[in-house]
């Protein structure tokens, strides 16, 4: 198989996770598309350990699927509080502090 | 080495801070102690001056004396290197002159909103850069001491300044600021660029110099040079960087002007002869033409803005322009006799002009403006004062036999045969500039003296209680005005000291080839580096 | 499939020693916990006094490990305690204990988790510990967020407050972008060169020089870092975070976290894509030359414009980040040059910098949360005519802003003096052009930091209250120490000069 | 090699229709479950490529924790499930087309770079090799994760709890 | 030789006086004029000392003692007097180091130092002794002796001066001093106007003294390899035929040190500061403003003679500028002499077309008669200034406008009068007074050396000198007296209003009080000893004896020996030109007598004319203003006048104006809008663009998430594109 058909999905996941990061209004969406970004990178990182044959490439997308569950673990704290205080969860509504 | 010797010139620089140490310890209510304190400190600090001015070898006013050579920050290879020789030396004097009167002079003049404690800790911080200035032979150790005296002087005008001082001090300070910034670039260039034989990469002004420039292609001198001068002409000021002087002369209180003018302004023209002329000397050479222009603009734009001034103060900001100028056309010429000439300007500037300030602060204190248009009749309402406006105005102008003259004519004479293979026309053409410049300069002085002693008082001051010279005054005044009377009949005081510096540590690389020298032969101290150097230069 | 039981781990040999400063955090972090379980609510703010102590506990295996003398190598060099690290090591260490200083009254004060907060603020020093000796793509990953998901807590630790939250939605967010952008290039790094040891990818590099991929993705792992550092165009989230979070997490951030980052670019920049004979340098120096030109520029012109002190000291930092990032781009043009003398020399120019720009930065807010004791406000208005009532937190807010706008005789001049010493040892034309920017930048920055100055010493006072200003203990504490710091080293460099020298 | 490949592409094809519809459906919960497809397409990925053992970390800790966290997030955020207008912003343009440039930039790259590399899929690699590897060159790391996960729990305790 | 190698004494005392005068003279019982009176009065013992001694020294060059010298010289009247080298006396010290260069102070003491200072010491004496009386009152009664004292020692300072240098720092103090001076009564604004436009004025022409001071030292430099501002040396310096000094160098700083002539001795077209300087008490005006500073131009074209003979080539009878400008000065002055009211006008306009004689002398290559000139001018002239003086402080009230105040003044104050009427016969060059001889050898000179047009020039000059001086005296002294009427009422800036303070002597200046008297001896004493010396001075160069030549001119080699070639007596010009100025008188009587045929006094016809004046004074008043614009010389002299005032005066005064205009536009536009403006607007531009660029921190998370990736697209493409 050719190293590039992961790459290729991977970076297509990836994109589509910054375009999420970017477009998306509702926070637990961002947080989504940030685990599309995540996912892209830990496809790459395997399909790397696999072009190489060594098992760092998975055990580097192991930490980044366990710090990345910490991450959404936190994210969603914070989205819950934020929700709380605004009664929203709409990024768009966050932007007192600016200039 | 005994003890002095190895002592006396960090004492003179670091007094100052122990007594501001000591003045911040004291309740800032006991006013008459904080006076006392401040000037005791400034007495005892003059009085190694004076020590160091008795011990100075005079024979050898061309080698550094009371030298110390410490190692500071090693990483940088810099050190505490100070030491003194013919061209420090009366600057360094000055400054330790001028502060004491300035502490005496505002014994009760303390501009709102008084606290003499900050006030004077301010000027004793200010003493301590401005000694440690003129003792630096380490660039770095230079350029602290030079931006030292920024902070004291930013708040001096700040704090106790005129209505618009905010903007003032904003300005006086991002000015120099920027120069600085400049400047220390500089620096750093000449550290990394320089390579100064069997010595390697130094900030040591003096290795510097006896490497004068050594391994440096011209166009990187050029840009170094360029460096330092826009350092040092923000500082002196030179036209076109002088918009921060008016200002901050206008709103700065009595003594901090007398400081600024006396003292601080000469920070950038020792630059220049100290730093800039003897390191690079190659690049002065292509740049003094260009710093001749400057200077002689500086002289003719700094009289007619003087013309153009409402405000006493504001018009003697711009004559120091002018003056300024001069001292700058000295040493463009890269003469010794030029150079020499800028020396003594500066001390003479310092004294008259520090005086002229002197004056209208009191004037100020006194009627409570400086408007022009509203003042006269002075010499009636307080004669003493009035003439001591009249004797400063003429030493100010020039008038021979007053300190004013030296600084001004041996700087127009050096400009009729300028070293360093300049050209002749160009200089002669700036010397009558300069020559039309000491008119003008009666004339805005003239003009300022009869406006302001001349005629009757306006009504509104009619029977207005004007103090004539108050006994703290005359103590803080009698001095310059005795100083300026013996400069100007004695030139020599200065000359002396100076001449063999200057011709050995300064103008000897721009000794010409092709037109006498106006000095024929001057000895200087043996040094294998400097004969080496010396050869190298004359090779060219 | 994972039965393979008999798998032999083989365990490797541990140095206990060069981990005892990371155990002693560690240990601390447990008995904060504990002990914040065990006392009563009143009395959960003495977890400051115990974090403090563990703090300074820390410090002790750092002086026996720069006693001891030797670079230690663990992991094949993976982790490294040299004295690089150890000097980081002890600079967060101090710098986490300035900002416990910080704390406690405030969240005292406050309706605040207490064990909770020292807690995190231990975690993340241990990140930061743990980052100084981190030389490996893995390594940097984790303690890099080890470091930062602690500190989206902190900075939301005002729960209550929109400001608060705020703040830390933007910090999380963009700081999990980064992180995201930065493990992507890190993927494409380990793809190209199969390693994820420093000095693995650097031998890679170079035998076999750079791809544009390889460019790509060395900046795009950049980008965690500069995220970190604030670096414009990655410092958005920096204004509005040290705006919204409490003021000692935001010091904590201006400093301690800038710092972790900046660590981080070393060791990436540095251990990593700083090659000897220059190959890659190429490839960097102009990314790093306009993050600093970037960060220097926009971060000085727009603290103009502010009118909030912390807000203000926010654009601060990302200008002092930009000054930071000089040497950065000075090291990679020497490299270039083919002159790695020049560029250790301009890495320790950063340390030297960090460790300045630690003392005064923390100062200025350790002064700015005692106003604000008082003034319950952050407006540089309501610092007027703080020299008639407070003169000496005047006097020493002077100096902290004097210190960052570069006025020798306080530690700042040292510090841009070593920047600039960097970056025109490095020579080149675009060398002694970011040297320009950087000098009318130091400039413009006077604009800003003389405004508080003005405010205070010029300007008359809003209130009539004159009744002096109460410094609590350790907030006076962190005060002298950091003012102290200030003056001392701008007087005699050599101090500071000497770690870096060391470091490098 | 074909097989795989076809293989390979159905399930690329599965996530990448995945991932857009994370990011367009205008359902939350509609989202969640296409982040399903795509992390589950992802561990069907690693199992093509030998990588067994993070194959089932990511089906265990995503689709069975994060998923599960997510979708408490939207039931407590009260996420619109039908909403009226739009969940997406009005950066939507520019958002678009600067990851298009992106991909555009990170494809090419690839391309230019790894244009014709295999990767040999019959070499799995050994469960024991990884934790052997975690266990000791990278021991430092997982032991600060271990740090950073109960410093992220107590915080996400602090913020999540209601006081 | 005492007197002469001592003579840093002569203005050594004056200075020394000053400072006390200055310090302690408000103590002393005469308020310190006695210390000024002292010392100047030992200044002029040395002086006579010296002078003493240097014709002795020249007697005992030619061998013999000084008697017999003397006995035999008289003996050998007419015979040729070979020249005998007679050195100048020269000590110097060191003064100050610069560039390893030596520069000296010193004296020069030879035959023109020594004249000079007889001459400066003499009228500073007994103009010194004229002000106890002429100033007693004064409020700044003190202040004035240390004033005069300071002038004298500066004055003398530059007459022993042994370098240019040191002479430049006399020539700057006595300007001050003038300014001091003029300035006197500085309450008032005309005076303090007048002051500053001496001081600018002369300041101007200081250009060239500061330039071509330079240019001394640079010639000296190229002949000898050694800088030096010294005199004989520069003498040499431009003599010597072989010498390395170009000529070009020379011609320019004659040039520049001509400008310094121009302005110093108000010569054309700088003169226009001299007639504003009679706002200065009286006696100054006849000591500064006439005697002595004045000179001091001609004093240097002498000093440095062979700059000018060799810079402008005098002498081979071509116009140069140095005689050009003396002549335009000589016709010039003299005009407008004519129309002026105020008496002391007439003297300083007077004044400066006698100096225009003594500069054209100098361009004709004169050099003896120009000095002998300024010798006796000195005399005459301060005799009639303080003449003048006399009538006002006596007879006017203080007043200065002849045809308000005076007329008829003859027989109160007969001792003025007729002191008056002997400086003005000297002035007129009559025979034999001082005035014709001196002048006479300049028109000798000026025809031997076939510069005949200044001859013609000089011939006009002495006419019209003649002409005015008569009118002078007439509308003073004769006719009938018109002033006493409405004292007071005088809008003239005059001496009468400038003490506010009502001292006793002011109180008995009122003229109700006193009607026009004889001025006592303390004024009247002074002027009888210049009028002596009027008289008698002019003996001194009798053809033939030609003493003053034999002494006073240079006769050593450096410079002076080859240039000066001093003619003999013209019997047949001098007829002519005291026919000249006879007809001048005659003239000018005819315009004020001839009208008048009945003699109406009792004691000459002269003051019969004026008795009838006085009868018919109005109808007089109309003829005579008739008669001024009628006449020939009405129209010229108006018009010169006219020119003068709104030409070359304006021309002066708008320079003032206009660089104070243009100061301001340069501060205006340049400096505060420029320079200072461009500041400012950096610094505006700066926080401006800090406030645009801070719009881009939107406070909108994913905005800022959208720019952080778009730099990173960027940068990648940007790196890729560039790898």
């Amino acid at each position: 198989m050719l190293l590039n058909e992961f790459l290729i999905l991977a970076a297509f996941l990836f994109c589509t996770g910054v375009y999420g990061v970017l477009a998306r209004k509702h926070a637990v969406l961002v947080l989504m598309s940030i685990e599309l970004m995540l996912a892209g990178v830990n496809i790459n990182l395997v399909a790397f350990g696999a072009f190489h044959n060594s098992d760092i490439g998975q055990v580097f997308a192991l930490f980044v699927l366990t710090i990345a569950a910490a991450e959404v673990g936190i994210g969603l704290a914070i989205v819950l509080l934020i929700y709380r205080n605004l009664h929203s969860a709409d990024l768009d509504d966050v932007d007192s502090l600016k200039g | 080495m005994n003890w002095f010797d190895s002592w006396a010139l960090t004492l003179v620089v670091f007094i100052p801070a122990i007594g501001a140490v000591i003045l911040m310890l004291i309740p800032r209510e006991q006013e008459d102690a904080i006076k006392e304190v401040t000037l005791f400190t400034t007495l005892a600090t003059l009085g190694f001056t004076i020590g160091t001015l008795i011990k100075f070898d005079y024979g050898r006013t061309s080698t550094l004396q009371f030298s110390v050579d410490k190692n500071w920050i090693d990483v940088i290879n810099s050190h505490y290197h100070v030491a003194v020789d013919g061209i420090s030396l009366p600057m360094l004097a000055l400054s330790s002159f001028i502060t004491v009167l300035c502490v005496i002079y505002s014994w009760n003049h303390f501009p709102e909103p008084h606290n003499p404690k900050a006030f004077l800790i301010l000027l004793l911080i200010l003493e301590v850069g401005m000694n440690g200035t003129f003792v630096a032979q380490d660039l770095i150790l230079f350029f602290i001491f030079f931006e030292i005296v920024l902070l004291p002087m930013f708040f001096m005008i700040g704090v106790w300044g005129g209505p618009n001082r905010e903007y003032a001090s904003i300005k006086f300070f991002l000015f120099t600021l920027f120069g600085s910034a400049l400047m220390l670039l500089s620096f750093l260039a000449l550290y990394f660029k320089v390579d100064v034989p069997g010595v390697g990469h130094t900030f040591d002004m003096v290795l510097l110099s006896k490497a004068a420039g050594a391994g440096l292609v011209h166009s990187t001198q050029l840009l170094i040079f360029g460096g330092l001068f826009i350092g040092f002409a923000i500082k002196v000021p030179m036209f076109p960087f002088h918009t921060w002087l008016p200002d901050a002369h206008t709103e700065a209180p009595t003594v901090g002007s007398v400081l600024l003018a006396a003292i601080l302004l000469k920070l950038g023209t020792y630059g220049f002869i100290r730093i800039a002329l003897p390191i690079l000397p190659e690049a002065a050479k292509s740049w003094a033409p260009w710093i001749g222009l400057l200077s002689v603009i500086g002289i003719i734009y700094g009289a007619l803005g003087c013309l153009a001034q409402t405000d006493m103060k504001r018009l003697i900001a711009f004559s120091s322009v002018a003056h300024m100028g001069f001292v700058m056309l000295g040493i463009s010429t890269l003469t010794t006799f030029g150079i020499n000439a800028a020396i003594f300007g500066m001390v003479a500037h310092g004294l008259i002009t520090g005086m002229l300030f002197f004056i209208a602060g009191s004037v100020q204190h006194n009627y409570g403006t400086r408007e022009l248009s509203r003042l006269g009749g002075l010499l009636k309402q307080a004669p003493k004062m009035g003439w001591i406006l009249g004797f400063c105005a003429m030493a100010s102008l020039g008038l021979p036999g007053l300190a004013g003259f030296w600084g001004e004519f041996p700087a127009v004479l050096s400009t009729f045969n300028p070293g360093g293979d300049l050209s002749q026309p160009l200089f002669r053409t700036y010397m009558v500039i300069a020559a039309i410049g000491t008119v003008l300069a009666a004339g805005y002085l003239l003009w300022m003296l009869q406006k302001v002693a001349f005629g009757t008082p306006k009504p509104e001051f009619a029977d207005a209680h004007i103090h004539d010279v108050t006994t703290y005054e005359w103590t803080a005044w009698v001095p310059i005005l005795l100083l300026i009377v013996a400069l100007g009949i004695f030139p020599n005081i200065i000359f002396r000291v100076t001449d063999d510096a200057v011709a050995c540590q300064t103008a000897a690389p721009f000794v010409s080839k092709t037109t006498v020298p106006i000095s024929p032969s001057v000895k200087c101290p043996a040094s294998p580096l400097a004969a080496q150097t010396t050869a190298k230069v004359s090779g060219r | 499939m994972l039965s393979a039981a008999t798998v032999h781990i083989a365990t490797p040999a541990f140095d206990w020693h060069a981990f005892a400063p990371d155990l002693v955090l560690v240990a601390t972090m447990v008995v904060v916990l504990v002990a914040d379980l065990l006392l009563p609510d009143r009395e959960s703010w003495r977890t400051s006094s115990i974090a403090a102590v563990g703090l300074l506990g820390a410090l002790v295996p750092i002086a026996t490990l720069v006693h001891s003398g030797h670079d230690r190598n663990l992991f094949n060099g993976a982790y490294v305690v040299d004295h690089y690290a150890l000097a980081l090591k002890a600079f967060f260490i101090i710098a986490t204990y300035i900002t416990v200083l910080l704390s406690v009254d405030y969240i005292r004060e406050g309706d605040y988790y207490k064990g909770e907060f020292y807690f995190l603020l231990l975690v993340s020093t241990f990140g930061m510990s743990i980052m100084a000796s981190s030389r490996d793509l893995i390594s940097l990953f984790v303690a890099l967020e080890t470091i930062s998901i602690p500190t989206f807590v902190l900075a939301t630790f005002r729960k209550h407050d929109r400001a608060s939250n705020e703040a830390g939605v933007k910090y999380y967010l963009i700081g999990v972008l980064s992180s995201a952008l930065m493990l992507y290039g890190m993927s494409l790094i380990y793809g190209v060169t199969g390693a994820t040891k420093l000095s693995d990818i650097a031998a890679y590099m170079s035998q076999h020089g750079t791809v544009p991929l390889v460019a790509v993705a060395m900046f795009l792992s950049l980008v965690g870092f500069a995220f970190k550092v604030s670096a414009v165009p990655f410092h958005f989230w920096a204004p509005d975070t040290y705006e919204g979070a409490p003021t000692p997490v935001t010091a904590f951030l201006s400093v301690a976290s800038k710092a972790g980052g900046f660590v981080a670019l070393i060791n990436i920049v540095y251990f990593g894509f700083f090659l000897p004979n220059g190959r890659a340098a190429d490839s960097w120096w102009p990314v790093l030359w306009v993050l600093a030109a970037l960060s220097m520029t926009l971060g000085n012109l727009v603290a103009l414009r502010q009118t909030n002190i912390v807000r203000m000291l926010a654009y601060s930092s990302v200008a002092q980040g930009g000054f930071m990032l000089v040497p950065f781009a000075a090291a990679g043009i020497a490299g270039a040059d083919g002159h790695p003398g020049k560029a250790a020399a301009a890495m320790s120019a950063v340390v030297i910098y960090l460790l300045i720009y630690g003392a005064m930065n923390l100062g200025a807010f350790a002064v700015v949360i005692a106003v604000a004791r008082r003034t319950r406000s952050a407006e540089i208005s309501s610092y007027d005519g703080l020299w008639e009532i407070a003169p000496g937190l005047a006097v020493v807010m002077g100096i902290f802003l004097a210190s960052l706008a570069g006025v020798p005789f306080f530690a700042g001049w040292f510090a841009k003096f070593v920047m600039f010493r960097a970056i025109i040892d490095a020579g080149t034309g675009w060398a002694i052009a970011l040297g320009i920017i950087a000098a009318v930048n130091s400039v413009i920055a006077f604009f800003y930091y003389a405004r508080p100055i003005r405010a205070m010493i010029f300007h008359a006072p809003t209130t009539e209250d004159r009744t002096p200003i109460v410094i609590p203990q350790p907030l006076f504490a962190a005060i002298a120490l950091t003012v102290s710091v200030v003056v001392v080293v701008g007087i005699y460099p050599q101090v500071f000069a000497r770690v870096g020298e060391l470091a490098f | 090699m074909i097989a795989e490949n076809v293989v390979f592409g159905i399930i690329a094809a599965a996530m990448a229709l995945g991932a857009i519809g994370v990011v367009r459906t205008k359902n939350v919960v509609h989202a969640a479950l296409y982040l399903v497809v795509v992390l589950a397409g992802g561990a069907a990925q690693f199992i093509l490529l030998g990588q067994e053992f993070v194959a089932w970390v990511q089906v265990l800790v995503y689709i069975g924790a994060v998923i599960v966290l997510f979708l408490f997030g939207i039931m407590l955020t009260r996420a619109p499930m039908h909403p009226k207008d739009s969940l997406d912003n009005d950066l939507r343009w520019p958002a678009a087309v600067t990851s298009l440039f992106l991909v555009g930039i990170l494809v090419g790259l690839l391309v230019h770079t790894f244009h014709a590399d295999k990767v040999d899929v019959q070499r799995p690699v050994r469960t024991a090799d990884v934790t052997s590897s975690i266990f000791t060159t990278y021991i430092v790391p997982f032991e600060v994760v271990g740090v950073l996960l109960l410093g992220a729990l107590i915080g996400a305790v602090v913020l999540a709890r209601k006081d | 030789m005492f007197f002469l190698d001592q003579a840093w004494l002569v203005p050594l005392i004056p200075a020394i006086s000053f400072v006390v005068i200055l310090l302690f003279g408000k103590r002393m019982p005469r308020q310190g004029s006695e210390v000024g009176v002292v010392a100047v009065g030992a200044s002029f013992l040395l002086s006579c000392g010296a002078v003493v001694r240097w014709i002795l020294r020249v007697h005992d060059a030619e061998g013999g003692s000084a008697l017999g010298a003397f006995g035999r010289s008289i003996g050998r009247i007419g015979a040729d007097h070979a020249e005998v080298p007679v050195l100048p006396v020269l000590h110097h010290v060191t003064w100050f180091q610069n560039g390893g260069v030596r520069l000296t102070a010193g004296i020069q003491i030879d035959g023109l130092a020594v004249v000079m200072m007889f001459v400066v010491t003499l009228i500073s004496l007994l103009v010194h002794v004229y002000s106890l009386e002429y100033m007693r009152g004064d409020r700044r009664f003190t202040y004035f002796y240390a004033a005069l004292s300071l002038f004298t020692a500066s004055m003398l300072l530059l007459v022993v001066a042994d370098n240019t240098l040191q002479l430049l720092v006399g020539w700057e103090l006595v300007g001050v001093c003038s300014f001091m001076l003029i300035g006197h009564w500085w309450e008032e604004k005309p005076n303090s106007d007048a002051a500053l436009k001496a001081f600018l004025t002369t300041r101007t022409g200081d250009i060239g003294l500061l330039t071509g001071v330079i240019m001394t030292f640079f010639i000296v430099q190229r002949a000898t390899g050694v800088g030096s501002f010294n005199i004989v040396a520069l003498n040499q310096a431009v003599s010597d035929p072989s010498s390395k000094v170009g000529h070009t160098l020379i011609l320019w700083c004659a040039a520049a040190l001509m400008l310094a002539i121009v302005g110093k001795s108000g010569q054309f077209p700088l003169h226009t500061w001299l007639p504003d300087a009679m706002a200065g008490p009286t006696p100054v005006s006849a000591l500064i403003h006439a005697a002595t500073m004045v000179v001091a131009g001609v004093y240097l074209g002498a000093r440095v003679y062979p700059v000018f003979f060799h810079g402008f080539s005098i002498g081979d009878g071509g116009v140069n500028p140095m005689a050009a400008i003396g002549g335009i000065t000589v016709i010039v002055g003299a005009l407008l002499a004519f129309v002026q009211d105020d008496i002391k006008k007439v003297l300083a306009y007077s004044t400066i077309s006698q100096l225009g004689y003594m500069v054209m002398a100098l361009g004709v290559g004169a050099w003896t008669a120009a000095v002998f000139h300024l010798f006796t001018h000195a005399f005459f002239k301060a005799d009639l200034f303080l003449g003048a003086g006399s009538v006002s402080h006596s007879g006017s009230h203080h007043s200065f406008d002849m045809k308000t105040d005076m007329g008829g003044l003859k027989k109160y104050m007969p001792q003025t009068y007729k002191t008056f009427v002997i400086g003005t016969l000297a002035l007129a060059g009559i025979f034999p007074l001082a005035g014709f001889w001196s002048k006479d050898e300049i028109l000798v000179n000026a025809g031997h050396n076939n510069y005949k047009l200044f001859l013609v020039i000089g011939l006009v000059g002495a006419f019209m000198t003649a002409a005015y001086m008569t009118r002078c005296v007439y509308l003073t002294f004769h006719g009938e007296y018109r002033g006493g009427h409405e004292p007071h009422a005088i809008p003239h800036v005059d001496e009468a209003e400038h003490d506010p303070i009502d001292t006793p002597a002011s109180v008995e200046h009122d003229a109700e009080v006193h009607p026009p008297h004889e001025s006592n001896r303390l004024l009247t004493g002074p002027l009888w000893v210049l009028s002596f010396f009027a008289v008698f001075a002019g003996f001194l160069n009798f053809p033939h004896f030609s003493r003053f030549e034999k002494w006073f001119q240079p006769r050593y080699p450096a410079g002076f020996a080859e240039i000066l070639h001093p003619v003999a007596f013209n019997p047949i010009l001098a007829t002519v030109s005291v026919l000249i100025a006879g007809a001048g008188i005659g003239i000018a009587s005819a315009y004020y007598l001839g009208k008048l045929p009945q003699g109406l006094s009792e004691r000459n016809a002269i003051a019969r004319a004026g008795k009838r004046f006085l009868v018919n004074k109005y109808y007089l008043d109309y003829v005579y203003e008739n008669v001024i614009v009628a006449g020939i010389k009405g129209p010229i002299s108006t018009g010169v006048y006219w020119f003068n005032q709104n030409v070359i005066d304006n021309v002066l005064n708008y320079t003032g104006r206009g660089a104070q205009a243009l100061g301001r536009a340069t501060y205006e536009y340049v400096d505060q809008k420029g320079v200072d403006g461009l500041v400012n607007g950096i610094a505006t531009l700066t926080g401006e663009s800090g406030g645009e660029v801070r719009k881009i921190q939107t406070g909108r998370l994913q905005f800022y998430a959208l720019v952080l990736v778009a730099a990173v697209v960027i940068f990648a493409g940007v790196l890729w594109i560039s790898t």
